[in-house]
């Protein structure tokens, strides 16, 4: 990185072969990452499609709950997740078992509670 | 050029991600999923989960200075001024009607603030400063705005995992509410039915903002801010001469001020500051405070209702910790599973939006007393 | 107001008992505030009924004026008004009579100009 | 327990409040009263009445270093940026097609500005320093922008009475004008009907902005800020291709700018500049450049009547003092009461908007005398 | 009082222009008709017009300390706070399905970023500096926000020539790019007709912001701000849970930070900054960067179509530039214009979303390496 | 403008005749220079009218181009235009002829693409 951090300060005292070997440096490099960063993101799709897309029969996306218990019972699934992630995250970041530290804030309720628990605050007031 | 393309590797997040950054990224995705699948709170747990992500990617320098985010941040959280524009949005969207014609709401509203202060003895004796519990505590107000204000001023180290909590607890209150209401109520209580209320004039709906703004601004003076731009809001909408400023503190100015809040709200949750065991604590703390907020609801909506003789039906209680509207929405939902006949809706936005303006008074009294 | 003063400043130095002690105090400062904040307020919406709403059958909300006339006098009435309020104002922190001070801008006039005193100014350029 | 319940008391507004906040927040509720019932202006005085309104109410800081209105006032006021942003969506808005049809109705928004500089001269001499007495006079310039403008530049310290002033004159021009229209005035002058107005075609329109920016930015370089950010708002209504744009300027970005400009506007008066000698002195001071401004407007267009052969209604020469649209209104009424078939109202929307870069050019000249 | 008529005659503009500020006029006037009348790129060349106009007007001070638009352009511009939000917008309009059903466009995104590169290469060799080089290289990312922001950060006295020239060439790509690619392309490939693009989930669509956020920033740090707003945008605008947001992005906060931005990057465009020598070496090297992005695409275009057994159309490859959506509109016309009916416009616009993230990556490089 | 400057620093030593004096000449100055740039604007729209206005039977208003091909070469021609002004600013600020600088970016081509080079970038984008 030589001739770049060079060009970086300054060019003046640059001959106009070292002004040309640094560019052509700058472009290979340049170009060279471009495609490597794209071509990370072109696997990535690629990936992607196999994993999301590969089951055509089957519709995975967004599946419209059937029945407002186990909607329910996703919810309280899903909250417990979060705090489960959040405990594993700082657990394994202080180097500790997640079982001195899991937080169980929400128990399972046979409650019923209709889809009002589903739409945004503020767009619900909109509505008001 | 093999050390160069090597000196460039060396500034590639890749090899300069730490363990907690990596799980942080994991956390914000959990936020998308739990914001975009789920539909919890998504306005702002969008943003606020992409200031997160942002924030961890190593190398970003987003929140360094002269990073996109720093200056944003400065700009508007750090000098107090977004939690305040989103009241004035907040405000042109209420309808005082409900506790204008009720009054007595307002008392509901005023204990179920009681979750922002016992939470605040349990995070003092759980090792937190004084100014860290009463950010905490402020999670039971359950009004996002004043919890991200109120954390700004007196502990911005924590405002990523107090607005995550406090969001995340708004969008379950449909599940941390009933069985507490259930549990402290009567079934005969629960079949109360509550007399219509009373048609509100417009006139009083346009000398309401005012008066609380000055009252409430004597009172407790810290509260200024929050209150009078809520208000200022309200008297936009109410005042029937300026529709135009209404529309736009509701829409576009809000919509801009929330993008902006939530990224950089986001933003301070860096893996450093939020992996720690506090968070935790924090997380613990704010279903505590959010239960006790709703039981003191209740109780003196029960209290009430034998002290009084107008009937009032103790599930309303609850709706005063704000989380408006969802928090009257459960009362409306959990009275009518015992009578389908039963609508409380209109009732219970009383203490609803009065446990706004309660949640800004506490606000204004933790600063006064620690800011 | 020793021990939040304590809090304040730093909790490191208090016992468990003090932090107890102190957090309780915050705490019935607290929600005794909050509760004095909005009974305030209870009793103020209490008193504006009491005002406001008292006469049932004579509609108090904004009467629509039935003459023109009528509504450009008060106009000019309202005027009046705002410079008597503000010069009042004024005289009483200037601790002098309003006698010495008082400006007469506007002496009631007999044009009947119509309702084109009554809309915004923007929101009629916008209509153009 | 009670001392600290008795400390906790001196912090409130109650035992701080002085006489001139009390007298205050009547005078703020009076604004409120006018706008919201008596519709003045009502998008200007409803912020700044609430300005008003929070900076009276003791103790709550929301002007001082680190507060709300602190920010937003140093932002936007103190830089000077808000009012061009103001004149940016009046530009979206305004249709100087009856000014290019009619180019005569230039020396009419001149003449009206005299009022202007005929103020200086009273405030001069009433006691008040070049830059203060600059501010007054421009409350004759009959448009609340500019007034803020060049006040918030030259003399800060009278922004609330000088605002509340030229809004308040602004909302009463339909009381303030016609008796004097009508004392200068012969019948067979009201009477008079002028020609149709030439279509004007769109290349004008486009050119017109561009070519105003051009001359006036060179004759008085002070006014480029305002004249210029006027003429770009018409640029984007009237070149057709940035329609995107000229509708966020009226529109959103009006508005955002309208609330944060009011509310600090309003924020400026604060008992002790308020209550004053002076603020009586400049309220009729300011009733005298409406006078004078529209006096001047009248006679011009009834010498230019006779010195042309094209007939001039006098009545036109009102409007030249600003106030757009609701002096080019009146000139309308008061021309239509003498004859219902007159239309006076194109013929007067052409001084009116000539006025409105009249005062914008004084302020300028103003601003390079005494800034 | 007429030494005062003389000292003030000092002030105006008349005398104190030089020619360079009137030649600027001129470039600003034929700005506008190339804007208004030509409608190349009307909604940035506008404002930048205006800008370029008001900062030329001798005396106006717009740009000096304490000017309009000197506040505006350090608060926005020199922080590079500008440049991300019209990003946040254009990903709230932008559909990157195409991209998503077709991988392979990512190539030829990659592919015209080469212009960039080259044109560094030119620049270097003619005298400038390597962070003026890199700025000028990036005009060829065809992408305004980008080339606006690098050069904000590495060349700011170079934003005028740079911004007019991007945006200038951005509206030209009709006129650019159809004769480079027909001299590259046989007849028989620009007949090739593609394969349709599957449908992509929304699912899909949600999760590739967010992946292409979390993997561009780990790649190159430095193009955080750009790719995260661009993906935050995206992903308010796929999530379906945050409508308002989105919309508030992609209308009224894109405008107004449109004109904001646009103003101030014209009123860097003074006449002793804008009237050099490198001004048109700018413009050469510019046209040069387009030209050979244009290229590069359409010749890798070309070999993929050779290597790959599903048929490539070489005359997507062009598309790859940015410019969107400009450049796909080109790829499906000169297409149409050899068989009617082969529909490129989809296929094309994989490539040009992938440009528009393939030159954020190229400024995010330029910026760590002379940054 | 010795009163004037006097004026601006201060008008405390000032007695109310130079008050009065100075007034009357700002009120002279300021008049007289709104009237002369109103008057500057005047005789300008007159030129303009004369300009655009007077042939009155031929539209020049915006021209709908009958004939794409026409449009694409007066496109090249305005860009060739935008150039030629560039260069001759820059050439005549650096005080050197245009023959040495010039720069023919763009020649006539015979291509006929139609109307889609005519709309904003953006607004283009939201129509997808
Ligand atoms: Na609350
Ligand atoms: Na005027
Ligand atoms: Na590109």
């Amino acid at each position: 990185m030589n001739l770049i951090n060079q060009m970086k300060l300054s060019m003046d005292a640059m001959t106009l072969g070292e002004k040309f070997t640094g560019s052509i440096i700058v472009t290979l490099l340049g170009v060279g990452i471009v495609f490597a960063a794209l071509i990370v993101l072109f696997f990535t799709i690629v990936a992607m499609e196999k994993i999301i897309v590969k089951p055509k029969p089957k519709k995975e996306v967004e599946p419209k709950p059937v029945n407002v218990i186990e909607e329910e019972e996703e919810e309280v699934i899903e909250d417990t997740e979060l705090v489960a992630v959040i405990t594993a995250a700082i657990a394994s970041s202080l180097n500790t078992s997640t079982h001195n530290l899991i937080v169980r804030n929400i128990t399972r309720v046979e409650d019923t509670t209709p889809s009002w628990a589903k739409a945004g605050r503020i767009n619900q007031i909109t509505n008001n | 050029m093999l050390d160069i393309i090597s000196q460039f590797l060396q500034t590639t997040g890749f090899l300069n991600m730490t363990g907690g950054q990596f799980l942080m990224i994991i956390v914000s995705c959990v936020l998308f999923y739990l914001a975009i699948v789920k539909k919890f709170e998504p306005l702002l747990l969008v943003p606020i989960g992409f200031g997160m992500l942002l924030a961890n990617l190593p190398g970003s320098g987003i929140m360094d200075e002269g990073g996109l985010i720093y200056y944003i941040y400065n700009a508007g959280i750090k000098t107090g001024i977004f939690p305040p524009l989103i009241f004035l949005g907040v405000g042109a969207m209420t309808d005082f009607g409900p506790l204008i014609a009720n009054p007595k709401s307002l008392f509901l509203g005023a204990a179920a603030q009681a979750g922002i202060f016992f939470t605040f003895i349990g995070a003092s004796l759980t090792g937190f400063s004084a100014a860290e519990a009463a950010s905490i505590g402020i999670i039971g107000g359950a009004d996002g705005p004043t919890a991200i204000f109120l954390t700004s001023q007196l502990a911005p180290e924590l405002l990523g995992p107090i607005a995550v909590a406090a969001y995340s607890y708004m969008a379950l209150v449909p599940i941390i509410q009933p069985p507490i209401m259930k549990f402290l109520t009567t079934k005969e209580e629960r079949l109360i039915k509550m007399e219509q209320l009373r048609p509100v004039s417009k006139t009083e709906k346009v000398i309401f903002p005012i008066v609380v703004t000055i009252l409430v601004s004597l009172i407790v003076p810290s509260a200024t801010g929050l209150v009078g731009m809520l208000m200022l809001g309200n008297l936009f909408k109410e005042s029937g001469v300026t529709e135009r400023l209404s529309k736009t503190a509701q829409n576009e100015l809000m919509n801009i001020v929330t993008i902006l809040l939530g990224v950089s709200v986001g933003a301070t949750a860096s893996a450093d500051q939020f992996l720690k065991l506090q968070t935790l604590k924090i997380i613990g703390l704010g279903i505590v405070a959010f239960g006790v907020g709703t039981a003191c609801g209740v109780l003196l909506a029960k209290l009430m209702n034998k002290l009084t003789n107008k009937p009032i039906n103790p599930l309303i209680g609850s709706a005063g910790v704000s989380a408006v509207p969802m928090a009257a929405r459960v009362s409306q939902t959990v009275g009518q599973k015992e009578n389908p006949n039963n609508f409380l809706l209109m009732h219970a936005m009383g203490p609803n939006v009065a446990g706004v303006i309660g949640s800004a008074v506490s606000a204004g009294i933790l600063l006064t007393l620690f800011g």
